[in-house]
């Protein structure tokens, strides 16, 4: 039986046919479905696209961002608005990818994807998805604790207070292979000041959990306090405190317990 | 950055030539850069079927029952092939040599004996729709005990992977159950050397990960015969294998290929050819078998992993003096290359230096994984590994600089290598020189001026005296059956008891036995 | 200071061919009428550059330009028997079929010539650019094209040729193993410079220096390509590669090419690379094969800079940053050995 | 079976075929059009094989559901040449001996097109960003990186 192809005009609709079918999946990119399907996944039968314009749409005008799921990271890169998010864009994939795979689809990409998802989390990004009666947000926390069951939800857009300066969002991924290498573990780290100090630091983790983690004890370590060596070592001390990661094909679980301090000071120290 | 150093062995060459030596370009370079060099997947035949396979969820398992009938029903689908459907379902690779015992079958039909290996092949209208009937194959599988270590396997009680080789182990010469090499007094050797080094040393299994995975077209042609478009290395071994396993005579083939999209040694099994083959024999249309991604990576053979391990005496001037070595190749579930690889290693024993006493056993075991087949620099690759590490730990170990370490050690013209015969037209010094100069490490006078012309023969070429081995041979029967090719799988007979191991055969009087010795079932 | 520096070396041989022997390769060459040249394989074309080379070879054999000569290959109809490509006999094997079945066909063709030119076939000789002359006279010439249009409508002959290669098959003492595994061997040496984080054992690789000797670099530029492309497959499997991550045990293995772990373009290095020419004496034009010997250095050499940058000794396959940072570990920290 | 009909430019050409449900763009440029070009290496998005441009931006057709591309302009390599010259990428790698095997080169060639249109001047570090989706099994990348760069020389000779 071939797959079934709906494309509704919006994200209503989609989302309605999309919880009345257990074989529909929502296509965004393709980087996930389609590779699905390519590999003989039968129990997708329906795919259900929207072409509302509001699910491309990126607003950066103001303080709060909003981007819509459909948004691809080529897109981002594009956005001067957004250059704070440039980095992490940058480390999905390669460019095909980019121009492809959607800021929506990241959010239900397994390890070791799901890189950009980890700058959302940091950035405590709300996540739009779309229910019966209209859009509900969700904190992005709550959304990735609860993924497993998201999979029938059409997201419809993340939105995030922009970082204050450049320098106050900082990315890494750690990969084996360069430029485009999956994520041994990814780190970003959304660091306010406010007279000198930290306040309402957010760090968050990819690869060092079942799905993407804040560190919280780093978090407070930096809490209410300046950037320096002794902030930096306490908090690269407490990076892997609450952290499970796995063992995969890229690295053991040893492993990513032993660097994710080692990069989290170099993150957070500037170094390379 | 490539430099010719013509200056180096230029009275052993006339370089007085048209076209040898030019940067020509590549005759398949204009169509590589335009898109039409032509692969195997390049074909579009009309009504063309498409073929994928149930694989093993266990990596050793019994298997009780196969239910295809669901399969059968299911939309699209135009034939389903079990084991029994194959003419001849037992075949080693090496057969087409008379090396080795056949002991795989095309498609499992009442064993398993590594994970993903195939049990059915689906033949459709779509791909999609052959996935959806993989789904409706029902296995009944009574799981048995895997083993996955290579030293494990070999020990008593392990689990027999493979019942064609019972103990786990290739059989060499129908006695041994690894591949020996001796030359001198390895014991002696080291008894009387001033430092001993043994060490261990593991290379993992490799996949040769081609671009353009292993896959096939067959389709019907006219007068009977059968038109195949293929990726693989070795056209007529593919060929014949597909002769030998479809029981036809090899004309019954057309075989087209030559253009292919990286090999490395992962497109010489024969993998997708014979079914491909059986399914257009069997529907009367082309069918396509390639693999998928995951299918190359995880179930199309990998270089297998060796262990290897070192012992090696070396005396405080930097000469070594022994070595002895014992490597294990973790076939995998089925034999495929991995026994030749073995006597190619130990023909390469114990590298390219000259060591009055070496001592080498080579074994090629059975474990519940992938079987592994050849890839580049096959057989000597995790070798080379092992011995230039061990090198460097040897070089250190003396305090000699490494460099000239190798070059004290190399072998020139006119040694006698490990393997009884002589070297010849060496240039493992000139390559040492010449690399230490390129990269600005610096080395003595009188190693820049050392020769692989120099230096070489005399005492050096001779056959130093080696003792006899004292232990008894492994006792293994010569021709074992196994239950499974297209029997059914529903009543079994315990396996009789082996047969008394067979006579050694005598040494002629050269030194050196037949070389159809070595195989089990050489043709008559 | 977190990042080491470190040399090592590795050198080695490979022997060319089938181990053994015993594995023939056959060719076809034949002229058109217009005195262009066909050869016939069932060889396959991997990438190595098969079609390449042997064209060249038969070139050179013909005593034709290069142009003037088409390999065709792998056609089980049409190529004769090959043993395949595989074990660094494309070149040796082959090649040494071709010039065979060339130096048939240019008998026949010298002959034709000699017919045309009324001298005798000894006299003469090929420039290389579709001219066949007498030795000494080059005014007493004749093309390739008229030499064939002759041989073909007015002599009645052929000008074909056919080539086998085949190495014996060598016994092997079950004793001993005393055997004759291959007729030639190449060599190489290199010298691998790496940099090793100590925090997070991280290896990146910094440049190599290497000297191939190679029996004959009959085309340098195919040469290149398989010592650079073998060399990046080298540093593959010396840091990255595997299909088993934690081998023995089989669990994690990779599905895809973001798992299958292999040097991306950001990862290579410089490596400047000397050729050597030892010609073997029964290779085509005394070449051996670069094909597979190309990559076996890099994995001991890279292991041993990392020895000689921190001081451990990773022996197991892939050298994986968990393998260094643990070895760093268990020693207490890097080791900076003497700097080379 | 309910197919789908589809019309698109194909590098330059309309074309229209009628596709399953959920039927990939390589497919659909392989099987329906005859378009050869684009390779299918992994099905998964990881080796590049398979690039094409679509309207002018870089694209995995093994991941593109064919029927998205209504309307839209498909380039293949198929499409790069000028009559019958050779694109300046296409020379580019012939001349740096830049392919091997060639399965991976009409998407390398791609990807370096995508780059080339948008930066004509890029530096090595975006060559091997642009490159970077694309898995070469055989060069060790070097040649690549150096035939794109060449490629961009001819340009700059050119402008």
């Amino acid at each position: 039986m071939a797959v079934t192809v709906r494309t509704f005009a919006s994200t209503g609709e989609a989302a309605a046919a999309l919880s009345s079918d257990r074989g529909a999946r929502y296509f965004g990119g393709g980087t996930l479905v389609m590779r699905a399907l390519n590999e003989g996944d039968i129990s997708i039968s329906t795919i259900v696209r929207a072409s509302d314009h509001a699910l491309t749409r990126i607003d950066a005008t103001g303080s709060r961002v909003t981007i819509g799921a459909g948004v691809t990271f080529a897109r981002i890169l594009a956005e001067c608005g957004l250059s704070f998010l440039h980095a992490a864009a940058r480390s999905i994939g390669g460019p095909a990818v980019r121009n492809m795979g959607t800021v929506g689809g990241n959010l239900f990409a397994a390890t070791p994807y799901g890189d950009f998802t980890v700058a959302l989390l940091a950035l405590d990004a709300m996540v739009s998805v779309q229910g019966g009666l209209g859009s509900r947000d969700v904190p992005i926390e709550e959304f990735l604790q609860t993924r497993e069951r998201q999979t029938g939800t059409l997201v419809l857009a993340v939105s995030f207070q922009k970082p204050a300066s450049a320098d106050a969002f900082r990315y890494r991924k750690i990969a084996r292979i360069k430029p485009k290498g999956g994520a041994v573990i990814t780190l970003a780290a959304h660091l306010p000041v406010s007279s000198g100090r930290i306040v309402g630091a957010r760090i968050a983790l990819g690869s060092m959990a079942p799905t993407q983690i804040r560190a919280r004890a780093a978090e407070r370590a930096l809490e209410g306090r300046t950037l320096d060596g002794a902030t930096i070592s306490a908090a690269a001390a407490a990076a892997i405190e609450g952290t499970s990661p796995a063992d995969n094909a890229l690295a053991s679980g040893w492993y990513r317990r032993e660097i994710v301090g080692v990069h989290l000071r170099r993150l957070l120290s500037g170094q390379e | 950055m490539l430099e010719l150093r013509k200056d180096i062995f230029a009275d052993e060459r006339d370089d007085n030539l048209k076209e040898i030596g030019k940067g020509t370009q590549r005759q398949d370079m204009l169509g590589h850069v335009t898109g039409t060099s032509t692969y195997f997947d390049d074909h579009k035949l009309q009504g063309m079927l498409h073929l994928k396979v149930v694989r093993s969820t266990h990596a050793h398992a019994r298997l009780r029952r196969i239910d295809t009938s669901e399969a059968e029903r299911a939309a699209g689908v135009r034939r389903i092939i079990r084991g029994s459907d194959v003419p001849r379902n037992l075949n080693t690779l090496l057969s087409l040599i008379n090396f080795g015992k056949d002991d795989e079958p095309s498609l499992a039909v009442d064993k398993v004996r590594y994970k993903g290996e195939p049990i059915v092949a689906i033949v459709a209208d779509s791909p999609r729709e052959a996935y959806e009937a993989i789904a409706k194959v029902r296995i009944d599988y009574e799981p048995l005990s895997a083993v996955l270590d290579v030293e494990d396997a070999l020990k008593p009680g392990a689990p027999v992977v493979n019942e064609t080789y019972p103990k786990n182990a290739f059989i060499y010469h129908d006695i041994y159950d690894h591949q020996k090499l001796r030359f001198g007094d390895v014991e002696r050797g080291l008894a009387a050397a001033d430092h001993v080094l043994e060490q261990r040393y593991q290379m993992s299994p490799i996949e040769h990960a081609p671009t353009e995975t292993n896959g096939s077209i067959a389709a019907p042609d006219t007068n009977g015969r059968y038109i195949v478009y293929t990726s693989t290395q070795a056209l007529f071994f593919s060929l014949d294998t597909c002769a030998k396993i479809l029981d036809v005579p090899s004309n019954t083939f057309h075989f087209i290929g030559g253009t292919v999209g990286g090999g490395f040694g992962g497109k010489v099994d024969t993998l997708t050819e014979p079914l491909s083959i059986l399914g257009a024999m069997l529907t009367g249309r082309p069918v396509r078998y390639v693999f998928g991604r995951e299918e190359e990576m995880q179930y199309g053979p990998p270089r297998g992993a060796e262990r290897i391990y070192i012992k090696d005496g070396v005396m405080r001037d930097g000469r070594i003096v022994a070595r002895k070595i014992r490597a294990y190749f973790d076939s995998g579930a089925y034999t495929r290359l991995s026994s030749y690889a073995a006597v190619k290693c130990a023909a390469h024993l114990p590298g390219p230096y000259t060591i009055p006493n070496v001592y080498g056993d080579v074994y090629c075991v059975f474990t519940n994984r992938t079987p592994a087949t050849a890839m580049r620099g096959f057989g000597v690759t995790a070798m080379d590994f092992a011995i230039e590490c061990q090198m460097d730990k040897l070089a250190h170990l003396v305090g000699m600089d490494p460099m000239e370490f190798r070059i004290l050690n190399a072998y020139r013209d006119g040694d006698m290598k490990a393997h009884r015969r002589e070297a010849k037209n060496c240039a493992l010094i000139e390559c040492v020189q010449v690399a230490a100069e390129k990269a600005k490490w610096p080395i003595r006078e009188d190693f820049k001026r050392a020769s692989s012309r120099k230096e070489g023969g005399g005492s050096r070429a001779a056959i130093p005296p080696t003792p006899r081995d004292s232990y008894a041979p492994v006792a293994t029967p010569s021709q074992q059956r196994t239950t499974y090719d297209r029997a059914p799988a529903a009543s079994r007979e315990p396996p009789p008891p082996p047969p008394p191991p067979p006579p050694r055969p005598q040494a002629p009087s050269h030194g050196a036995a037949r070389f159809s010795s070595v195989f089990g079932t050489r043709r008559r | 200071m977190t990042r080491h520096r470190g040399r090592g070396i590795a050198s080695i041989n490979y022997p060319i061919g089938m181990n053994l022997g015993g594995d023939p390769s056959q060719a076809l060459v034949h002229s058109n009428p217009s005195g262009k040249f066909t050869v016939a394989l069932s060889s396959i074309d991997l990438g190595q550059g098969m079609k390449s080379v042997t064209r060249q070879i038969c070139a050179e054999t013909l005593g034709v330009p290069v142009e003037d000569v088409y390999v065709d290959t792998a056609d089980s109809d049409t190529g004769p028997h090959c043993m395949g490509s595989f074990a660094s006999r494309g070149t040796h094997r082959v090649g040494n079929a071709v010039m065979m079945a060339a130096r048939e066909a240019r008998g026949v063709m010298m002959e034709a010539a000699a017919e045309e030119l009324e001298v005798n076939a000894a006299d003469l000789e090929t420039d290389g650019r579709g001219n066949i002359h007498v030795k000494g006279a080059p005014h007493r010439s004749i093309s390739t094209k008229d030499v064939a249009i002759a041989a073909q409508f007015k002599q009645g002959k052929t000008i074909s040729g056919r080539g086998i290669f085949l190495v014996p098959l060598s016994d092997v003492d079950p004793e001993t193993g005393e055997m004759s595994p291959a007729t030639c061997y190449a060599h190489a040496c290199l010298v691998a410079e790496v940099e090793v984080d100590d925090e997070t054992g991280e290896v990146a690789m910094v440049r190599m220096d290497s000297a191939y000797e190679l029996g004959r670099a009959l085309n340098p530029r195919l040469v290149e390509q398989q010592l650079v492309g073998g060399a990046w497959m080298g540093i593959s499997h010396a840091l990255y590669e595997t299909p088993e991550p934690y081998y023995p045990d089989p669990s994690h293995g990779p599905r895809d090419f973001v798992e299958y772990l292999m040097p991306g373009p950001g990862d290579i290095c410089p490596h400047d690379i000397a050729v050597l020419e030892r010609p073997a004496a029964d290779g085509p034009f005394g070449a051996k094969g670069p094909g597979e010997m190309c990559a076996n250095p890099v994995l001991p050499a890279v292991a041993n800079a990392i020895f000689n940058a921190v001081g451990v000794r990773i022996d197991e396959l892939p050298i994986t940053p968990e393998k260094v940072l643990r070895a760093i570990k268990a020693q207490g920290g890097a080791r900076p050995q003497a700097r080379r | 079976m309910a197919k789908t009909a589809l019309q698109f430019r194909h590098n330059g050409r309309d074309v229209a075929i009628f596709v399953d449900g959920g039927t990939n763009l390589l497919v659909a440029l392989r099987e329906l059009i005859g378009d050869m070009t684009p390779k299918f290496g992994c099905g998964q998005g990881g080796c590049g094989a398979c690039s094409v441009l679509i309207d002018g931006e870089l694209h995995l057709s093994c991941l593109t559901l064919a029927e998205t591309v209504a309307g839209r302009s498909v380039e293949t390599l198929d499409g790069i040449k000028d009559g019958p010259s050779l694109h300046p990428l296409q020379r580019a790698f012939a001349d740096n001996f830049a392919a091997q095997c060639g399965y991976c080169t009409p998407g390398i060639l791609m990807a370096a097109k995508a780059l080339l249109d948008r930066n004509p001047q890029p530096s090595r570090a975006e060559v091997v960003e642009a490159i970077s989706g694309n898995i070469c099994r055989c060069t060790g990348y070097e040649p690549i990186i150096n035939a794109v760069l060449a490629a961009a020389s001819v340009g700059r000779a050119r402008a």
